[in-house]
């Protein structure tokens, strides 16, 4: 959203420096050791960065745990209902293309309930953010299969195991037409979780960020592994994408991806034993909707000349 | 019997020819009087207060083109004008399909028209399925003229022969007066294909029985074609000229509706476009939708104007994203609004909810078809009322109104819009297709300043001031819109306490909830009674609402010439219920409601008392008033016609005793 | 004054017993009498026909496993339960958290009992903070026992110890008797970490407060943990033993409810449960849902059991595909169920509508949340009854009854799909959050074959039989199911006719709506007459509809005790209507419902007879008997109480006059 | 649907051969020239090859032109609401395996409004043959953009032209994690329509296939071009796909495409001068969502067992 970003340097001067600490919200309520806290933080620290001013900002979430979020962050906030945040978005941008706009969304939200909204929105390439906080599961309603639950994993509603093999919401994202930003990050990893969002920012379009999140309530084993384990993680690194040295010492796992290789993203995006972080697919090139749309803006006066012109063709 | 052309023959007797002529059962000066043609042919001529004439074709075939402009010729030359569109269900059925009919249905009168009336007078039909058809549906008066095209009687293929045949018999057989036109082998004096002629052709006869101003005709028909090269309107200028010889040549009658021009400036349109101007109008500039009929061309009319304007017409993947994109975008700025109908409605229930329980303005326009389900798509009906109020899972005030005419479907938009900021609610207006569709004349609008409202107010918000800081009387909050400084809160769906936190403690949802519903109250208490029309008090009193006011305030004039003591009543609030009510209805021995909406009838099997499923309406009012409000309603799909209301009120009206 | 432990500090006053052991209001045998304990301490009993406790800790340190072991006891002990889950709006909040309690409250009674009652007695808490809220939320009878962990009180951390003295000292000025309990260092001489134990060692102390059978108690334990290891059934052993003695050497006081063992097989079970083992018992086999709070656990319940039998629990993508999927179902067999709540049932509008319309049988359950829009998602309402009715657009008539109890959420899934099969209906069942989340006991249903009906009719159709040959009395006709041969058809929700061959015709239009609404009217020819509740004429009718039966009826009989001339009126058929209710309501002088829904209050600012928004049951009494029915409705989020009832009766009764 | 298929076979030998005649309808009411007529000829065509009983089959479909289709074919149909055909074929298939099953979509239909349920039939895999009907437009309301409009092609709703790059059915299809058959054919291309139709049928899983189909009335000139200009076109062949020697004298762009190649599927799926006709994927062995339920059929005596054995652990 670099357009909206560099706006903000502009008319920044008069404005007082924004610690994180001016983003802060209610206390946040998720569970100790919930995913979810990191990425506020990540945000938090985003936000101070950008120095994104507090009343222009707004964050629209669905409902879940993880919609829970724009309460605990001191902007705009719109806690919407499941599944339909990102029509509240691409509401408020369409009409206010200059406030900035983050969605929250959790996998059942996004990719659930919201599935069509989602394949529109990646299509429409609204310039804001989109998370997805991914925890494989059905959170706040206790435990449910999502789409994105590992087949086999038990849940309350297929206590047999999860029937089918997991939605891959990277895959599917990169299958829309239109798609200009697409990354994967997880929430254990700061550095990486906080760069990635950075992007996501900076990049003019709709940004889609799948963050692989922990839900110790239900679902501790699920990354389990993929936390305790650096090589269980493969890092796609790349000038135009992210590469963050510090990280390679921790992580060995890392290949060079192009981000501009949407063939290549789309294999990359494909199941393997290795959860891969980075960002698969960018393009600051694709029409943005609301920017095909370019506004007049006229005075009350011209716009009653406008309605008198038309009133004519109808005239008797 | 038939007049069989070209070759004059048989000529029909002076009795056949008055009924023929006197082809219309309303209250009319009825005058007739003989002057002689060209061919000093006797010509008869009817004068009457208002006469009703279709044009159907198979679609494609130009008919609605023939009746918009011969409906606007005469709006303007200064006659009352209703043209509804004969609509097949399909988009092009096969030719000569029965269910295919397509065309135009003009109401002509003297004075201002405010509703389609009766059956119908005059038919041009250009094959005799359509024409059939229209018979079959019962849409013709008996003693309607009908001119149809009489290719297909000599047709090579004897299956359309004999389809003529049996057709034409049953129409004979009904008595209507049939006069064959050679439309074909006329057009193809002046066009190689005459399916694209007809339409002229027949605006021509159109031209000549009505005694149109040629040269006003000339000109829409310029109009009409003036984004097509020149040689189109030539030609259709020629057919014009032709249909006006033949029909001079050729008929023995014409039809004086005497027109009572206006200084005033007026505007002529259907329903749905009065929508989008008056949405227009009201400053919005945000509409969401999702295609659906007859609900569509709201965005079809704002078309490049809106955008003109700087506003955004977002056609949405689904009726809830419509929803969304319309409740994000109010949330942000100027109140958006959406257009949809039954179907689209049901979809955008849950954002409807959270509309009210977040308290942000929007405007939702349903324009009401045929149900339950998909129903009858191009067909009117009133029967979402109910689910426009009730729909809404939880407790979920907002206010429901109803446009009860075209020029009101304007207005309406810009009072919705109001209403919906100034009390932070949703408001519901419910059209439906038969205004949606009926094209007439009004008094032009005057455009206001005030209307188009400034941008949203985006000053610092004051410390310590809450997102919801209700007047504890009245209910009423500052909206906090994001870019305000110092307004950082959220917004949500939960129940929540004045600073927008989520809560869970008792009192506060009750408080929240009086609240919200507290608004309503607040606005009842500043409407007026609504008039009753004729008068205040005696036996009978129809109420209605929406878009049958014109059909039941005419159907009441006829009954009152009879001098029964009827008065109507017209709702344009559904919630809250305009004031006054349960006085007014005291003061008639008998209440009732007509809508266009389902309830069983009295009389029939296992109905009883008890059991009865009542007119939407009269269900409210009955809740409302205590008052035992009878009703009678049908799902004709079709607007009611003043003819059948007045019937109603005759087999309502309470018998003996008195008030 | 408060009773510091464990050295036996300051005792009380007899008077100060007094007031703590009458720790009830309610209509009792309080016989209090005083026998010795071990230490030779006087030990006072008392001796109540009912009593509420409650056990309250964060999430995650088991207070419900303790209250659900405790209710489970009382029951098999031949004590009337209702044990009600006291859950926080997040999955784990943080520890401490005043919105963060989470427990149980067990209502024990000598008798069934119906509700959960009044304000608590009895209080186990594992911290101040959330017993502070309970006391916040005036949740506590105003002379409740309140038994606390009293490690905060000397925490390291001083914060921690300010919140202890703030808390207590508000709790102590409130008048209740307060007894420390230290059962972390109770618990460490058996477990290593207390928060893991603590929820047995409470147990204890209630079984000897209680003195609930040891033994029932043991083997309840060994159940719950039954598919633990067995280590951990042992040390819960030895903590309830704990538990046990610590009140036997330290409190002064026990609560006999005296239990009436009945004869007859009981089961025990939530409102939850019991839809979901109805379902099964009504032969149903395929379930659609999509997860929502607190419809969810009926799916839950359903679990590996449902597939057992052969039917199929889908978890669809959202509501809307849930109600398709169960639509596609029911059209293809046997019918299919949908559950969910407010949000849900919003969003599966559109498709009840197509059920109507093709009238494909289905069963919807409701399970009412606090509304509008997300509103209150774990807490009870009566908010749905409308848009349960009216929601879908166009005239949709439909089935909505509502189970009044626990028992009733097992019977009523059986009449539903019977009600929805015989005539090809949509049936919506309205449970709610209070039904959902109370446990209580009640008869072993016995099952019927008859309910398993056999598989779907796949007979050859007969020659020339139509898809909707309605019997033009009833409407009701055979459903043809793909399969059966001679049946092919096309199934649409555009109008039709008998043929389901799309229809445009007028008469066919208000003849298909006419049949679909006339089998309504066919049902409720069959309903009988509700039973009033008390004499059936008097002064005051309170009628109800829902979970909330028990409460007001044990609100009338008290009122009825103090000689009030109140009855009650229970309603489960809420579309159609059971017959004779204008008849019954004009036996009193006056009607009013109860409702946890909302409506204004008179005397309100701007509230005026005119604009009043009332119950959603009292607005459909109104229109459908035209008798002046009153409400009173809140949305507290929680079920009413009896004892609030027991007011409002009193302030309702009509004053003066006779009947 | 082979399962399906030769479950008939089987019981088949005691019926009568049924004729293209048996599978006739009402009289199809689409316009003059509509490329819908042409798929219900080939779709008649391929139930009398099937020989599948006309009770035992079931059309469903949505609201659209296209969705008409069922009232004019023999068979037990449904025509639905507007996108949700496939919750409704879900419903019938997973209560009534038994039953062989169609889906008849628009292009709005499927991919605007139905966009959620399509992603997620996708997944399920339900053994069911899905068609998308694809004029590019929304027909019978008149010419509104649909997602797969071309970018700039006027209509009612954006007379200023699409303002998106058109939706790519198949690409956003093979992004779905379980997709198990994916092909495009074109109406206009009778013998391909039928071979394509045919193979779908054959396919055990959620047969998806997208017909290019003319719709005279409102975008006559969108396929106008492939239509004269038989290289306007390109045929994926390959042995396990669809491969008509005739077709060859008439179309000379041809390219080998092995079916089982999911990255190479992508990667011809992509936006090309050309539109390409075959089979773009297929894979026999994804699970099938109604057969990872075996369900037991028990007496009512039985059931009745389970129920008390059930009641037992509620027992007071
Ligand atoms: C229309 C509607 N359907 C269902 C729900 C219930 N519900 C709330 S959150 C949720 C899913 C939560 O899972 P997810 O989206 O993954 O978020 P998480 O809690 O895991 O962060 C559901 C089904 C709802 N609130 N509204
Ligand atoms: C819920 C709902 N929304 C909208 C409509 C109106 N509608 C009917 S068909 C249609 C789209 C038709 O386009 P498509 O799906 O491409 O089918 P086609 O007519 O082109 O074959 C729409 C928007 C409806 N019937 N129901
Ligand atoms: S349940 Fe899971 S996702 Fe929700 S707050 Fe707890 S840990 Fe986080
Ligand atoms: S409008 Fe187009 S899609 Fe619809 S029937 Fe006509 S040609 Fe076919
Ligand atoms: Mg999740
Ligand atoms: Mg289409």
């Amino acid at each position: 959203m670099s357009t909206a970003c560099s706006l903000v340097q502009l008319d920044h001067d008069d404005a007082h420096e924004f610690s994180m600490g001016d983003y802060e919200g209610a206390m946040a309520r998720w569970c100790p050791g919930c995913g979810d806290h990191a990425v506020l933080t990540a945000m938090q620290k985003l936000l101070a960065h950008a120095q994104l001013k507090p009343e222009e900002t707004v964050f629209v979430s669905g409902i879940g745990c993880s919609s829970r979020f724009p309460h605990y962050i001191n902007t705009y906030g719109f806690h919407g209902i499941h599944g339909r945040a990102l029509p509240i978005s691409t509401g408020i941008k369409l009409h206010r293309p200059d406030l900035k706009v983050f969605v929250v969304m959790g996998d059942g939200d996004c990719t659930s309930i919201g599935a069509g909204h989602w394949i529109h929105a990646i299509r429409y390439n609204v310039d804001m953010v989109a998370l997805l906080l991914d925890n494989n599961i059905y959170g706040l309603t206790k435990k449910q299969t999502s789409p994105t639950t590992p087949q086999g994993y038990k849940s309350n509603t297929q206590p047999q195991g999860s029937f089918l093999p997991p939605l891959n919401p990277v895959e599917a994202t990169l299958g829309v037409t239109n798609a200009s930003f697409v990354a994967q990050t997880a929430e254990w990893v700061p550095a990486h979780l906080y760069e990635t969002l950075k992007q996501a920012y900076d990049h003019r379009g709709f940004s889609f960020v799948r963050i692989l999140q922990r839900c110790p309530h239900f679902t501790a084993d699920i990354f389990e592994n993929a936390v305790r384990n650096p090589d269980a993680l493969e890092f796609m690194v790349h000038d135009d994408g992210i590469d963050l040295p510090d990280l390679r010492k921790i992580y060995k796992q890392t290949l060079v991806h192009d981000p501009s290789d949407l063939d290549e993203a789309r294999r990359l995006a494909e199941p393997s034993e290795m959860q891969r972080l980075g960002v698969f697919f960018r393009d600051d090139n694709r029409p943005i909707y609301e920017e095909t749309r370019h506004l007049p803006h006229h005075t009350v006066n011209e716009k009653i000349a406008i309605m008198e012109k038309e009133l004519d063709r109808y005239a008797v | 019997m038939r007049l069989g052309l070209p070759e004059h023959g048989d000529r029909e007797t002076a009795e056949g020819k008055k009924k023929a002529l006197m082809s219309t059962k309303l209250p009319m000066v009825g005058e007739e009087l003989t002057v002689s043609g060209a061919d000093g042919r006797e010509i008869h001529v009817l004068e009457t207060d208002q006469h009703t004439v279709e044009i159907v074709s198979d679609s494609g075939e130009g008919a609605q083109k023939c009746g918009q402009i011969f409906g606007a010729v005469s709006a303007k030359m200064g006659n009352g004008v209703w043209t509804v569109e004969i609509i097949p269900a399909e988009v092009q059925p096969p030719p000569r399909q029965p269910a295919g009919a397509s065309g135009n249905r003009i109401r002509l009168g003297s004075e201002p028209v405010t509703n389609w009336g009766d059956r119908t007078n005059l038919v041009m039909a250009f094959n005799e399925q359509v024409l059939h058809y229209r018979h079959f549906l019962g849409a013709l008066d008996d003693e309607a003229t009908l001119l149809v095209e009489n290719k297909w009687k000599t047709h090579d293929d004897e299956e359309i022969r004999a389809q003529w045949d049996e057709a034409m018999k049953d129409l004979d057989e009904a008595g209507y007066r049939i006069i064959e036109v050679p439309m074909e082998v006329e057009c193809l004096e002046i066009v190689d294909d005459a399916r694209l002629g007809k339409n002229m052709f027949v605006l021509g006869i159109l031209t000549w029985i009505y005694n149109r101003d040629i040269q006003l005709v000339r000109d829409q028909i310029a109009f009409a074609f003036r984004t097509k090269p020149k040689e189109i309107t030539d030609k259709n200028h020629a057919l014009l000229q032709r249909g006006v010889d033949w029909a001079a040549a050729n008929l023995d009658f014409r039809v004086e509706v005497p027109p009572h021009p206006t200084e005033e400036d007026m505007v002529v349109m259907n329903g749905n476009q009065a929508v989008a101007l008056g949405a227009i109008a009201a400053g919005m500039e945000l509409a969401a939708m999702y295609p659906i009929t007859p609900a569509t061309s709201v965005s079809h009319h704002l078309g490049d104007v809106f955008e003109q304007f700087g506003g955004i017409i977002h056609q949405a993947e689904d009726e809830i994203a419509a929803a969304g994109v319309a409740l994000g975008a109010s949330y942000a700025g100027k109140v958006a609004f959406t257009i949809t109908s039954g179907p689209g409605l049901a979809l955008k229930t849950e954002f409807l909810g959270l509309a009210v329980m977040t308290e942000i303005p929007l405007v939702v326009i349903d324009v009401q078809r045929g149900g339950p389900s998909t129903g009858l798509p191009t067909k009117v009906e009133q029967s979402d009322l109910l689910a426009a109020l009730y729909g809404q899972p939880g407790d979920a005030p907002h206010v429901v109104m109803a446009p009860s005419s075209i020029e009101e479907c304007f207005t309406s938009m810009i009072t919705a819009r109001k209403i919906a900021e100034t009390f932070r609610m949703l408001v519901i207006v419910l059209s439906d297709a038969n205004l949606a569709t009926g094209v007439a004349p009004f008094p032009r609008p005057e455009m206001d300043p005030e209307w188009h409202s400034d941008p949203p107010d985006l000053s610092p918000i004051p410390e310590g001031m809450r997102p919801y800081e209700w007047d504890p009387k009245t209910g009423l909050s500052r909206r906090f819109i994001p870019g305000a400084p110092g307004g950082m809160h959220t917004l949500t769906g939960l129940a929540h306490d004045e600073g927008s936190k989520v809560a869970y403690a008792s009192d506060i949802n009750q408080h929240s909830s009086q609240m919200r519903s507290r608004k309503l109250a607040v606005l009842q208490s500043t409407l007026k009674p609504p008039e009753v029309y004729g008068d205040d008090s005696g036996d009978l009193l129809v109420v209605g609402w929406g878009s049958t006011k014109g059909a039941i305030e005419e159907a009441v004039d006829r009954a009152r010439e009879e001098g029964l003591k009827v008065s109507s009543l017209h709702l344009t609030f559904l919630s809250p219920m305009e004031p006054g009510l349960k006085e007014i209805f005291h003061r008639f021995k008998k209440v009732m409601t007509v809508e266009i909406n389902y309830s069983d009838d009295m009389g029939d099997p296992f109905i009883t008392e008890e059991n009865r499923r009542m007119g939407q309406l009269a269900w409210l009012l009955r809740a409302h008033t205590l008052v035992d409000v009878d009703c009678w309603t049908r799902v004709l799909g079709e607007p009611l016609r003043p003819g059948a209301i007045h019937e109603v009120i005759r087999d309502f009206m309470p018998k003996g005793g008195d008030a």
